[in-house]
């Protein structure tokens, strides 16, 4: 109980001292956020073993209102994912928050900065370990708040700010279908505490699997699924919601490592785990996710071939893999999913990272074009960068080889041809992020003569955190290998996951693949990492400056400009609404709105100008009026009485 | 409780008659002190009895069917405190400037006035205080706005005001005439209700006369104009507490006297007040004039409210009680940052605007707190009361729900983008010589930061004051629907 | 014809002839002439419907007082020079227009109503029932005024006192200001 | 003693108002107005001693005292103005006198 207190509360004090202490504070803000952060990942250890010697519990806190017969308070839900999810928040924070450090140490808003990756942990842990939907969704929108705070951390710069507002913006539309899944809810079952949830979801399941007509009628479970996946598609960044999360690299890289890599934008994933029970009660939405996940897999991955900025082509990749995550829990592969989140936190935190340390050797500058063979000048990192890269493309025994293997393997149990769609996917992935690798370690340097004087390794403080979290990405497949390597106890994550009340209604899905199918698989994907792979290094590396620079054509154009999405959004969306708002304020206000007052005052203005005339001051003119009013009103009360 | 209504107005008197100098202090102190003893009074309050505080005396207003009837339900003490508060600010922001005695003795008269609206249980007691708060609105508009067109802006206003008065006293009259009752007392009233045709009469025309002040969408045009002429005072007293007089009017005097559910008119009033939700948005979406957005942001909130009370619910009431409340704190917190910037920069024009980050980063901070809370983001005070009134609205049609619902995308828009166009980005030419901001302003704007996270973290405090008027209310329109 | 007719016929001649010159005469002062005896004539006809105390102070009140007013203001003015401009001839039919559509409608609406009334006279009064011998006597209208009208009267003399304060100041003022 | 009809009494105000109405509207002095103002007044108190006769109620003379007293409060401030109003526009042209334009 103690324990989730003080890992709650431990960020939001570093917060605070934070933001009050701000510059005064100085590099001293550094230690003490990260320590704040360290702190919650010892309680997270702590937690963990008490789960796993007495299981899940609840720990309560405070009641925050009464809904008639409802209650929603500030619980919290300790169980097996939730602290599985703890400690990639908090150790994965801890790694960053120490790079942090070294990275932001020129900057002057430091304190401000650590304050807001505090709240963000805070935010953070709030969201996975809230015990209902309110909790859920305090922590969902204070994410999306850091999120928008850290994008425009900059804030003189006019386009980051924009940057932040459009984060902001597109995931509050994902939580409005957030909140609206959250009113169906109570609504339809009149609580919204997950395990309740569950448990009622169970009970459906199984009487439904036992052929009877069960509690709610199918289509509901279609719409709250449907409303809460809208929430999970901005937050996750899915189509149509995902333009957001390339523009949030506006922001500082550890904060993209951080929020735009390993936690935030897995909330989505957490939150259909977490009531995967309901989900598997509406079908249609599994196969809604499937078709979008895959979908925003291969958007993603094809417009990451076509993008120049390292910290873009990172974004367009984790777009691309959240997709596949998705696709993973559209078959019903909940642990696969949380599998490859878990490895994709690594090696996509680490690449990050990498990307932070070459571009702060490299003063600032993001653009791929402008680097080349830093190789032997930043060499830890150049290492760790390549580990990562191996582990994303899915080298064979790499961290990132073994959660995909098993999320392509579910595929294809599920139907061959969303499989060929995932591995075109993963096919387009291994090209573009060798790209990457090419063209910034190996080759000539190609920027100007002061970048290649200045270039120099970073700091100890942010290599550190880089060995780490390349090591976590070589080993990090160790948490679930398949069977067919380490046995039938040999994953400890899937049976350590199955344990949570949503996945435990669900039925185990029956695996009718063969061994020598499973090896068939692995070898496919074997090989195209290795035919793919040496391909695009071979392609790249040799390749000028000029060649590189060469204006784009046809299909590569389309992808270098993302497929014009976000035009076609302005266009759709925000000009018309836009336009919608000035017609309301120059039109309806002026022609319709004003007229009502002004109309009737005109009406008896003009009427007063009529009577004007009579008024004409000459007393004469007013006494014949009161004699001929006099003589109408005694000739009519002739008629009258 | 007669004297709670006493005192301001005994102060008012005295601040008419003060000299320039001594004014201010004096009625900072009052008001101050006032605000206080409204704070006693919330914590004296005692939720069991539905009325506290009551006073009778048949005397006053005799022969018109009105008399001295006071008390406070849950709802009405609520607004009493907010009216205090509002008050209460109203006299810090104006330290800062220069205003005669009358100006200070309208404020005092207006607390009066509005303490009377919200506590009179007596039909035309409750008209009389309704009116009586419109006269020192007038005048400070008038004397102290600013602006052209002040004339024109000012005769809207008016007449706007004064016809949907009218159409409250109308519709009075004709529950009255209708039920043959002489007695104007809420108890009384009670006791009859209204059918048929009369019925949809007095509904339309109380939603006219109230729908003017709250606003609701076709009546809202004098607002925007009012709000952009009268002076930072006149505005907050406006929006922070007058606009709350036509919300409570609504659940006072109309709710309570429904005797059938009416699906059509309802229909119509949620569909308009949610459009009007929309529009506002939608209009705050481009506009420079800092003011301006304010107000159509107001008109975007106050839809929602109207929305919840209509959906005739147990948790749209106690959601509408809610907002009330905190639309009143923020938007007293949203009009005083535009003055302070008004102050310190000359202009309230975004587009002169940029980077006041830079040059007052605690005074940011405390702005975006407050921004924060009107875009109702989870633990502040803005969320819980939309999280119900978007929750009663969703329960009455899910439909009508998710287009409220866009309104949270709307607002985050629009406060986002003032946001960033007047304290983010690079300094702009007025605000080079942004003067800095004095810690009372800082300690003002302190006290609702506080005040936003203390109602967003615990809202049951209030909830649990206002379960029961919002349960009496549930339980009469179910009583009268069975 | 007796010589109450007689006198009825004669003070009627008068009255509307005075009357009528009133109107008529070119020069202000004959038209107040004209007024007193007009005022003279209707005297006569008070006296012959047995309201003798309204006859007197007919005379005194109007003949005497307000009319000397009147002459005093002329006077005053200078006034008894024949200088008035006439009217536009339109303005006159207009006048006349009006006037006699005034008459006639009020004849109409005698006529109309003429059933209703006595069209024999009696000596009592119409209604039937004898008329008290001192109707018209100061003593009855004294006992009226000063009980069941006690108020109007008080109220009559307020305005009385207003009127004359009034007057003294409109007069009054003029003099400060010129000089 | 009294066999004047009473019709013959209405005729007689009806025709002296009218008489009074008719001054009113196409004199132009305005002294000579307030005069055949009085013409009138002296109808309505003649119709009203006649009706108190025909009635044999006492009350119309009442009214005729009042009105005879109205008359003269109402003469007094009317000259006053008129005075005043002759020494500030040195007419009393009822033509001319039209400041009060709207």
């Amino acid at each position: 109980m103690i324990l989730a207190k003080i890992l709650i509360l431990s960020p939001i004090i570093g917060f605070l001292i934070n933001l009050i202490g701000g510059k005064r504070l100085g590099k001293v803000s550094g230690i003490i956020g990260t320590a704040a952060v360290f702190i919650s990942f010892i309680c997270a250890l702590l937690m963990y073993r008490k789960v796993l010697s007495t299981g899940a519990y609840d720990v309560p806190l405070l009641t925050w209102m009464h809904i008639s017969t409802i209650h929603i308070g500030f619980n919290l839900w300790v169980d097996e994912l939730s602290t599985w999810m703890m400690l990639i928040i908090t150790g994965i924070g801890t790694l960053i928050h120490l790079y942090s450090i070294g990275y932001m140490s020129h900057d002057k808003g430091i304190g401000r900065f650590f304050a807001y990756l505090n709240l963000f942990i805070f935010s953070m842990l709030m969201l996975v370990l809230g015990g209902n939907f309110i909790m859920l969704f305090i922590g969902w929108e204070g994410v999306g708040l850091c999120s928008y705070l850290l994008i425009g951390f900059w804030f003189k710069n006019v386009e980051y700010g924009h940057a932040s507002r459009k984060a902001f913006i597109m995931n509050r539309i994902g939580d409005l279908g957030l909140l609206l899944g959250i009113f169906l809810c109570i609504q339809t079952f009149g609580t919204i505490n997950f395990n309740e949830i569950n448990s009622i979801a169970a009970e459906d399941l199984a009487l439904k699997a036992s052929g009877q007509l069960g509690l709610f009628q199918p289509y509901i479970y279609t719409a709250i699924t449907l409303c809460l996946f809208i929430g999970a598609m901005g937050k996750s960044a899915q189509i149509p919601l995902y333009t957001w999360l390339p523009d949030a690299m506006a922001g500082p890289t550890p904060v993209s490592a951080l929020i735009h890599a390993a936690t935030m934008v897995t909330a989505g994933i957490y939150l259909v785990v977490r009531n995967a029970a309901l989900f598997e009660l509406a079908p249609f939405t599994l196969d809604f996710i499937l078709v979008i996940g895959m979908a925003t897999s291969i958007l993603g991955a094809l417009i990451g071939l076509f993008q120049n900025d390292i910290k873009k082509v990172l974004a367009y990749s984790t777009v691309s893999q959240l997709g596949l995550m998705f696709v993973a829990l559209g078959v019903g592969a909940y642990t696969s999913a949380m599998f490859h989140l878990t490895t994709h936190a690594f090696f996509k935190a680490l690449l990050f990272l990498g990307a932070g340390s070459v571009i702060h050797s490299m003063s600032g500058e993001q653009n791929i074009l402008s680097m080349g063979g830093l190789k032997n000048k930043i060499k830890l990192t150049h290492f760790t960068f390549a580990i990562g890269t191996l582990a994303i493309i899915g080298a064979p025994f790499m961290s990132g080889f073994f959660s995909k293997d098993e999320i392509l393997e579910k595929l294809y149990n599920h139907s061959p041809i969303i499989w060929g769609f995932a591995l075109t996917s993963a096919a387009i992935t291994i090209i573009y992020m060798v790209r990457v690798y090419t063209l910034t370690f190996s080759g000539n340097f190609r920027g100007t003569k002061e970048q290649e004087d200045h270039l120099h390794e970073s700091p100890s403080s942010m290599t550190l955190p880089l060995i780490i979290l390349a090591i976590l990405s070589i080993l990090g497949g160790v948490l679930n290998l398949p069977n067919l390597i380490g046995g039938l106890s040999s994953q400890k994550m899937g049976l350590w996951l199955s344990k949570i009340n949503s996945l435990k209604a669900i039925p185990a899905h029956v695996n009718h693949l063969s061994h020598s199918m499973e090896i068939m698989l692995m070898l496919i994907a074997t090989a195209l990492v290795i035919v793919l792979g040496s391909f695009s290094y071979f392609k790249y590396k040799k390749q000028r400056l000029t060649e590189l620079s060469e204006p784009r054509r046809g299909f590569s154009l389309w992808g270098e400009h993302k497929f014009y999405v976000d035009e076609f959004y302005h266009n759709i969306f925000v000009k018309p609404l836009e336009s919608l708002g000035d017609f309301f304020f120059y039109y309806i206000e002026h022609y319709f709105i004003q007229p009502i007052t002004f109309g009737s005052s005109r009406i008896a203005y003009s009427a007063g100008q009529l009577l004007r005339i009579i008024q004409n001051g000459n007393i004469e003119y007013y006494l014949v009026y009161i004699a001929i009013g006099a003589v109408l009103v005694l000739s009519l009360s002739m008629f009258v009485f | 409780m007669h004297l709670i209504l006493i005192l301001p107005f005994v102060v008012a008197i005295i601040a008419f008659f003060m000299p320039h100098k001594l004014v201010k202090e004096y009625s900072l102190a009052f008001s101050g002190a006032f605000f206080l003893l409204s704070l006693y009074v919330l914590f004296q309050y005692n939720p069991l009895n539905y009325y506290n505080f009551t006073y009778y005396n048949e005397s006053f207003l005799a022969g018109t069917g009105g008399s001295l009837h006071l008390g406070l339900d849950s709802i009405g003490v609520l607004m009493f405190v907010l009216t205090n508060f509002v008050v209460f600010y109203v006299n810090i922001l104006a330290r800062n400037k220069s205003y005669t005695s009358a100006f200070y003795g309208c404020i005092f008269l207006m607390q009066f006035a509005l303490i009377g609206v919200f506590s009179s249980l007596n039909a035309i007691l409750f008209y009389f205080f309704w009116e009586l708060a419109l006269l020192p609105v007038y005048y400070i508009v008038y004397q102290w706005g600013s602006g052209k067109d002040l004339n024109k802006a000012f005769v809207q206003f008016f007449v706007y005001t004064f016809v949907g008065s009218l159409f409250i006293l109308t519709a009075f009259i004709l529950f009255a005439i209708e039920t043959k009752t002489t007695s104007f007392e809420i108890t009384e009233m009670a006791k009859n209700s209204l059918t048929g045709p009369t019925q949809i009469l007095y509904t339309l025309f109380l939603v006219i006369g109230f729908g003017v002040k709250i606003p609701i969408f076709p009546l809202h045009s004098w607002q925007a104009n009012t709000y952009r002429k009268a002076p930072a005072e006149g505005t907050i007293l406006l929006s922070g507490i007058m606009l709350k007089m036509g919300l409570f009017g609504l659940i006072r005097w109309l709710v309570p006297f429904q005797e059938e559910s009416l699906p059509i008119i309802q229909k119509i009033i949620l569909a308009l007040a949610i459009f009007g939700t929309i529009y506002g948005a939608s209009i705050a979406l481009r506009r420079n004039d800092m003011k301006l957005i304010a107000a159509f942001s107001s008109l975007s909130h106050v839809g929602l409210i109207a929305a919840g009370i209509f959906s005739y619910k147990y948790i749209g009431f106690q959601g509408a009680v809610f907002q009330m409340l905190v639309h009143g704190i923020n938007i007293v917190g949203i009009f005083y940052i535009i003055d302070i910037i008004e102050r310190s920069s000359g202009t309230r024009y975004l587009s002169e605007l940029g980077g006041i980050a830079s040059k007052a980063p605690i005074f940011s901070t405390l702005a975006f707190i407050i921004i924060l809370g009107s875009i109702a983001v989870p633990l502040t005070n803005g969320f819980p009361g939309e999280f119900l009134l978007l929750m009663s609205v969703f329960m009455y049609q899910p439909i009508l729900g998710a287009i409220a619902g866009i309104t949270i995308i709307l607002g985050a828009a629009y406060m986002l983008r003032v946001f960033q166009r007047a304290f983010m980005g690079e300094v702009s030419d007025h605000v080079s010589e942004f003067k800095p901001v004095s810690n009372a302003d800082l300690y003002a704007l302190g006290f609702i930061v506080v005040l936003v996270f203390l109602l967003g973290i615990y809202p049951q405090y209030v909830l649990d004051l206002t379960a029961n008027g919002s349960q009496y209310l549930t339980n009469l329109l179910e009583l009268k629907n069975n | 014809m007796d010589l109450t007719n007689i006198a009825f016929i004669a003070f009627s001649a008068i009255t509307l002839i005075c009357a009528l010159m009133v109107v008529l005469a070119r020069n202000p002062i004959y038209s107040v002439i004209f007024l007193i005896l007009t005022m003279f004539s209707l005297t006569g006809h008070y006296v012959l419907l047995h309201a003798q105390f309204i006859a007197i102070i007919n005379i005194i009140v109007y003949a005497g007082a307000i009319m000397v007013l009147f002459l005093f203001v002329l006077m005053l003015m200078n006034m008894n020079a024949n200088n008035e401009p006439n009217k536009s001839f339109l303005w006159k039919v207009l006048a006349g227009l009006v006037a006699s559509g005034m008459l006639m409608s009020i004849l109409l609406v005698y006529i109309k109503n003429m059933g209703d009334m006595p069209i024999v006279p009696t000596t009592n009064s119409a209604v039937g029932q004898a008329l008290p011998a001192d109707f018209g006597y100061i003593k009855p209208l004294g006992n009226l005024l000063f009980t069941e009208y006690v108020f109007p009267f008080e109220i009559a003399s307020i305005l009385f006192i207003a009127a004359m304060v009034g007057a003294v100041f409109l007069g009054s003022r003029e003099k400060s200001t010129n000089n | 003693m009294n066999l004047i009809g009473f019709e013959n009494y209405l005729w007689l105000g009806s025709a002296l108002f009218c008489i009074g109405l008719l001054g009113v509207l196409v004199r132009r002095n305005v002294i000579i107005l307030l005069m055949c103002i009085e013409l009138m007044l002296n109808a309505s108190n003649l119709l009203l001693v006649v009706f108190a006769k025909m009635f044999g109620n006492m009350n119309g003379h009442i009214f005729v005292f009042f009105s005879m007293l109205v008359a003269a409060a109402e003469v007094s401030v009317g000259l006053a103005l008129i005075v005043l109003i002759y020494r500030k526009f040195r007419t009393i042209d009822s033509s001319f006198l039209d400041k009060l334009k709207g």
